[in-house]
């Protein structure tokens, strides 16, 4: 089961590797998306350089920092606004304006504030994270079931510990899909934070290869930038496994009515 | 309506409703649906009240009135004479549905009270597993509640509900789901812990003859909306031995006239039912 | 060491004078430790300057003198190029169509150009303005007589350019070069070499920094300036050892587009860094001709030649 | 009621502004915050010229087109993978991976295939949209109880039947938390769609506006963006309230355990 | 195991169970769990069948597997001759939870299973009004599940099963959550629509009063691993009238001796609720 699902994604993936390599030259000129030959060529120049692991390493720890800030915020805020509905429904009009915002265009308020280092990557990477946490943590919350907060309740449970037993496993699922979600906008949101102001990182190699006309090199960055994706996503995945056994049991099991 | 028992008991009343009545906004448009209506109940400390009615007639609502969950929409329930006013926390509440966490085995559902308590996680844990053992659930205290049988989720529910040992314990068809055997075994097992821990319990249930054997008095109710048709003393030994109780006259007499109260509603010529 | 961060918008090769300057050593030399930080665009530089952490940024002085006359304390106080590197491309087939031939008249070609597509950098932008200014000039309406569309990405532009959406663009080297030799692209103006007299000479390229700053460090601008100066020398001097060295930094570049790049821009560097005051003029005139309106401020304000002469004095 | 709501609202509105127009000048300089009066002024320079009218409905019709164009796509791709689990699994990288791409690196090929008329914007702003509303439409439908689905099966509902009166409404929650979402990134995405090329909407004009330093004028032009999206939020919602009436009764019934 | 009923019928079996085995993944670790084992049995078109036993001995695993929700370990099911594999359209299954929708009103949930066989809506609501009016529910067609009580629900989720008229009727428990009365009438009211149209049912309950009123045979179930102790054949008349069946001492003597049956155990001295 296990090895067969592992061999559908490498046949997928190398399906759309042919693609791409059938694709450039022929449909799209090289120019506009290289080719994966070319690109693994660029990729290993760039890893024996050791660039690459330069500057992922750098975007990788902005994006896990402000992922980590972002969502570990939104949590806290989806969870005490999830409890004060009224607070939600008064605020709710601001965060979604503040989430129409386009923030590339704030790009001097954020250089000003922030300033041009990792920590202002870090706080953008936060701010893009943090809406889709929030908001998903928020409707999971409101969807605990109101009765089974009561039953704990009646048992003489304090409003920490309703929180901490009923809603917060309750909530769970929806926290880890808000998680995986905002797992891609943390990295693109670092990327977009060093092409806004940075001289290191993925985001730059991007901004900077592109700036060259290096097609194959913006590819490799691109490469590497969705393997952190990726590994990302997996790490998630794995996060959400160990923390939801009952989830598990639940898919394994059969049906029972 | 009219009462057959005595209202002057020894004991002062821990528990009563008066006046009692609750509306619900109707299912369609803006008329209220009555549920309950002129409710007038008293039950003394360590006394079993069970409670027999029709389906919908609002016995669950009284539970949630009395547990604080539910505010009446007239008269008041006073309990230990304070009236109701927010959860009452010294009562614990079975419900018809087992709340059990669905993210939490059967021992660690069974300990949350513990939990919630304080206690240290040992010696939880080791009462916990007491009160599994006592519902006959060891062996799946490891189980989650989806991997377990209806009738096993409310044993579960029931240990939760004594590992927090309530003053008073209201059960909502607390026995619905298990067999006869079983069924006979927890009604002594949750006798003789209410005698012994002077346990105030509110009974609802839709077997005449478990009414009959559990309590120490019964409120028979009219169908919806609910009144108290009558509130008949049972006047069985309080230690009596629920195993040998079938064969004592007393008993078929009482479970008789109970029988005859819940069903005189369709021998005077309402339909059965009719809502 | 003293450290100076230069806020840059883009890596290209209009920043050549830096470029040489930091690998070379001559910033090193003079003791400053230069880092160089890529912004987006010209206002996000200013902003890091204004938040200190940048302290000199380099762009096209529009920027600096829109945010002096805004009440921001900046200053230009370095010049790095002075002639508008840029040029309009279109498509071969277009301009046949068209008849446009090389030896018309400024005027005359953006007159035939009536009714096409031209693409621009970015909305707002230097070039964007320019092409409006030039469609005035050739007795027409910009957004009546001319679809004048801002795309914001060079790549995006060539993309456009190849699947014909659009008829020419606003090139900067090397993308006119690539158009041109992939895309059957003719280039019609040439900016750069002076073809259009409303930008002949403009400050293009220049340096500032916030007031207080140089107030402040006046010696450390000075440095930088000289270090400049050896660079600009240098790429006057011996183009070929200059070319090597703004090549370590773009390694990743093709060849041939590289140096069609460095050949589109290296004829607009000046000889030294001091700033000319037609070149402010020209900018303050171009200025102008954007907001329609004139700008308020004194010449004297906006720019100094007190550091390069202290660069001099001290040398 | 419903009338202290709005008046909370508009308090915390207020507040915000007096923040702004207090912070504009004395902790940060009016270039970069512009602020509350001279954005008010240049706001209603704007609407008397008739130009914020023109490009805000461009933007709109992008950003609400993208919207219901992605959206439409996700829900139904969600629904089709949540069915599909296998499938779903081996995709999963492979969404997640496109969705780490910084998608403004793509704009060549945006531009390539889509040009860069509106119909470009729109594809953007689906491509944008999608992700959000696809993954909270797939966990919704994952997290149908399997119970529920088989008791319809037995009575012979058909697959589609079991889609349509069981899957569609049990994940409707999740879908519309996913809209909501989805909502501010039509908008975000209309914008940098307009921004990678366009010569109109209100993405055009900030950074037309920005790129002149004049921030009133972008600020202008960013409230009639928020504003965009805080409509935008309000028609989910209500779009919301009358597809769920049942949620509305489970809000307003008293817990009953 | 013995039998002491005849297992030559007349009628060919509708449903055979033979050498069922049904075995889960232990909640623990890596065992294995026997809920039901070596169960053979048979039950005739037009039959009632019904299942005593304790909880959790696997009575609803054994539903679950002639609907065809699960697959036996061992030994096969058949249906009508055929083996099942997949599910078994044919039959209805009313299950311990009533699975509800909660965003239907009780008229559209009842009304479901005509809207899936693509009855026009004016006769579906039609149909679904006269079988909410046959369990009790009128006045409450246009309230959500969430809005009526526990019996109420049951009530809803039997009219639905009702609607979409199985060739067989497959019920867990259904009765439990009603009063005596109702239930009486609903028993009543069940055992005549099945003769009336030839239904063929399986019915489990923990009610011993209720498997002898019901049934026209009835497998008692030993403790978990479930195995089948008896069947007994209940040789009521096919027309008996429910409401008098208390006063026939054929009842009684039925009756009798399933509580016998259900009780041996404990009597053999294992502890009622072992597991
Ligand atoms: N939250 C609620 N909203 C609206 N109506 C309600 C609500 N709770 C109960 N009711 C109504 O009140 C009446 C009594 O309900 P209740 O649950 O108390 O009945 P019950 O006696 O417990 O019935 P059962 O034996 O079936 O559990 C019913 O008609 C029901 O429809
Ligand atoms: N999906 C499942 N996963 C694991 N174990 C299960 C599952 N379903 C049932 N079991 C186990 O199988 C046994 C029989 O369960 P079943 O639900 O059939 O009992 P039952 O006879 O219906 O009991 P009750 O009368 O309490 O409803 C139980 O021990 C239970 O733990
Ligand atoms: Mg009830
Ligand atoms: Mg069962």
């Amino acid at each position: 089961m296990k090895r067969s699902l592992y061999f559908y994604r490498l046949v997928f993936g190398v399906g759309l590797l042919l693609l791409w390599q059938v694709a450039s030259g022929w449909l799209v000129s090289p120019v506009y998306i290289s080719s994966p030959v070319a690109v693994a060529g660029r990729l290993s120049e760039l890893i024996a350089s050791g660039e690459l692991f330069r500057h992922a390493r750098i975007t990788a720890f902005e994006a896990i920092a402000g992922f980590l800030l972002g969502s570990g915020v939104a949590i806290v805020v989806g969870l005490v606004l999830g409890r004060a509905r009224r607070l939600a429904e008064v605020l709710d009009p601001f965060i979604m304006g503040f989430y129409s915002l386009p923030k590339i265009a704030l790009a001097p308020l954020f250089v000003m504030w922030f300033g041009i280092d990792m920590s202002m990557k870090i706080i953008f990477t936060a701010a893009v994270v943090f809406l889709v946490v929030f908001l998903n943590t928020y409707s999971g919350v409101r969807s605990v079931s109101p009765e089974q907060q009561t039953v704990f309740r009646l048992m003489g449970a304090t409003e920490r510990q309703v929180v901490r037993m009923v809603i917060i496993p309750a909530a769970l699922t929806w926290v880890f899909v808000g998680l995986r979600l905002s797992a891609p906008y943390a990295l693109v949101g670092a990327i977009v934070g060093e092409i806004i102001a940075g001289n290191r990182g993925l985001g730059y190699l991007v901004a900077r290869t592109t700036a060259q006309f290096d097609t194959a090199g913006a590819f490799a960055a691109i490469v590497a930038i969705v393997t952190l994706g990726v590994l990302l996503n997996m790490g998630i995945k794995a996060l959400e496994r160990s923390l939801m056994p009952w989830r598990q049991m639940e898919d394994a099991r059969e049906v029972a009515i | 309506m009219h009462m057959d028992s005595d209202i002057s008991p020894p004991l002062p009343a821990l528990v009563s409703f008066a006046g009692i009545q609750k509306t619900f906004a109707a299912p369609e448009g803006d008329g209220t649906l009555v549920a309950v209506e002129g409710v007038d109940l008293t039950l003394e400390e360590g006394h079993i009240l069970t409670i027999l009615g029709p389906s919908g007639c609002g016995k669950s609502t009284l539970l949630n009135m009395l547990a604080g969950i539910y505010k009446p929409t007239r008269g008041t329930v006073t309990y230990r004479g304070a009236q109701v006013s927010g959860l009452n926390l010294r009562t614990g509440y079975m419900t018809q549905n087992d709340h059990l966490l669905p993210w939490r085995r059967i021992l660690a559902n069974v300990r949350a009270p513990y939990e919630i308590a304080g206690m240290p996680r040992r010696s939880a844990t080791a009462k916990a597993m007491e009160l599994i053992d006592l519902v006959g659930l060891t062996g799946f205290e490891n189980a989650y509640p989806t991997q377990v049988s209806g009738g096993m989720r409310k044993r579960a529910s029931l240990a939760r509900l004594l590992a927090y040992n309530p003053e008073t314990l209201l059960l909502d068809e607390p026995f619905v789901a298990l067999d006869a055997q079983l069924r006979l075994a927890m009604q002594a097992e949750l006798r003789s812990l209410a005698r012994r821990l002077g346990k105030t319990v509110l009974f609802v249930t839709h077997d005449v003859d478990e009414a009959a054997a559990l309590g120490d008095k019964c409120a028979v109710f009219t169908a919806r909306p609910g009144r108290i048709r009558q509130v008949v003393d049972i006047d069985l030994p309080a230690d009596r031995d629920l195993m040998t109780l079938r064969q004592n006259p007393d008993y078929g007499r009482i479970a008789a006239k109970l029988w005859d109260l819940v069903t005189r509603e369709s021998r005077e010529g309402r339909i059965s039912h009719e809502t | 060491d003293e450290k100076v961060v230069f806020a840059q918008s883009g890596d290209v090769i209009l920043w050549a004078p830096l470029y040489i300057a930091r690998e070379r050593g001559y910033l090193a030399d003079e003791g400053i430790d230069a880092e160089a930080i890529t912004v987006k665009g010209g206002p996000a530089t200013l902003a890091a300057v204004e938040a200190g952490n940048a302290q000199i940024a380099l762009g096209f002085p529009a920027t600096p003198i829109t945010a002096f006359t805004k009440g921001i304390g900046v200053t230009l106080f370095g010049s790095l190029s002075t002639e508008y590197v840029a040029s309009l491309v279109v498509q071969g087939d277009v301009a046949k169509d068209l008849g446009i031939t090389q030896d018309m008249s400024v005027k005359d070609k953006i007159g035939k150009l009536k009714g096409h597509s031209i693409a621009t950098n970015a909305a707002g932008s230097a070039a964007d303005y320019l092409l409006q200014n030039l469609v005035r000039y050739a007795g027409m309406q910009p957004d009546r007589d001319m679809t004048i569309t801002p795309v914001g990405d060079t790549s995006a532009v060539l993309a456009a350019f190849e699947r014909k959406r659009i008829d020419g663009f606003m090139a900067t080297p090397p993308s006119d070069r690539l158009a041109m030799d992939n895309f059957g692209a003719v280039k019609l103006i040439d900016f750069t070499r002076g073809e259009y007299e409303g930008v002949a000479g403009i400050q293009y390229v220049a340096m500032s920094a916030s007031t207080d700053w140089l107030a402040t460090h006046g010696d450390t601008a000075a440095a930088v300036l000289r270090a400049m100066d050896k660079a600009l020398a240098l790429i006057h001097d011996n183009p070929e050892e200059a070319k090597a060295s703004v090549r370590t930094f773009f390694k990743d570049m093709d060849d041939t587009i590289f140096e069609a790049g460095w050949d589109g821009t290296v004829g607009s560097f000046p000889a030294n860094a001091k700033i000319r005051e037609d070149s402010i003029v020209k900018i303050l005139n171009f200025m102008e001709l954007m907001s329609g309106a004139k700008v308020d401020v004194n010449m004297a304000d906006i720019y100094t030649n007190q550091y390069y002469e202290m660069s001099l004095s001290g040398q």
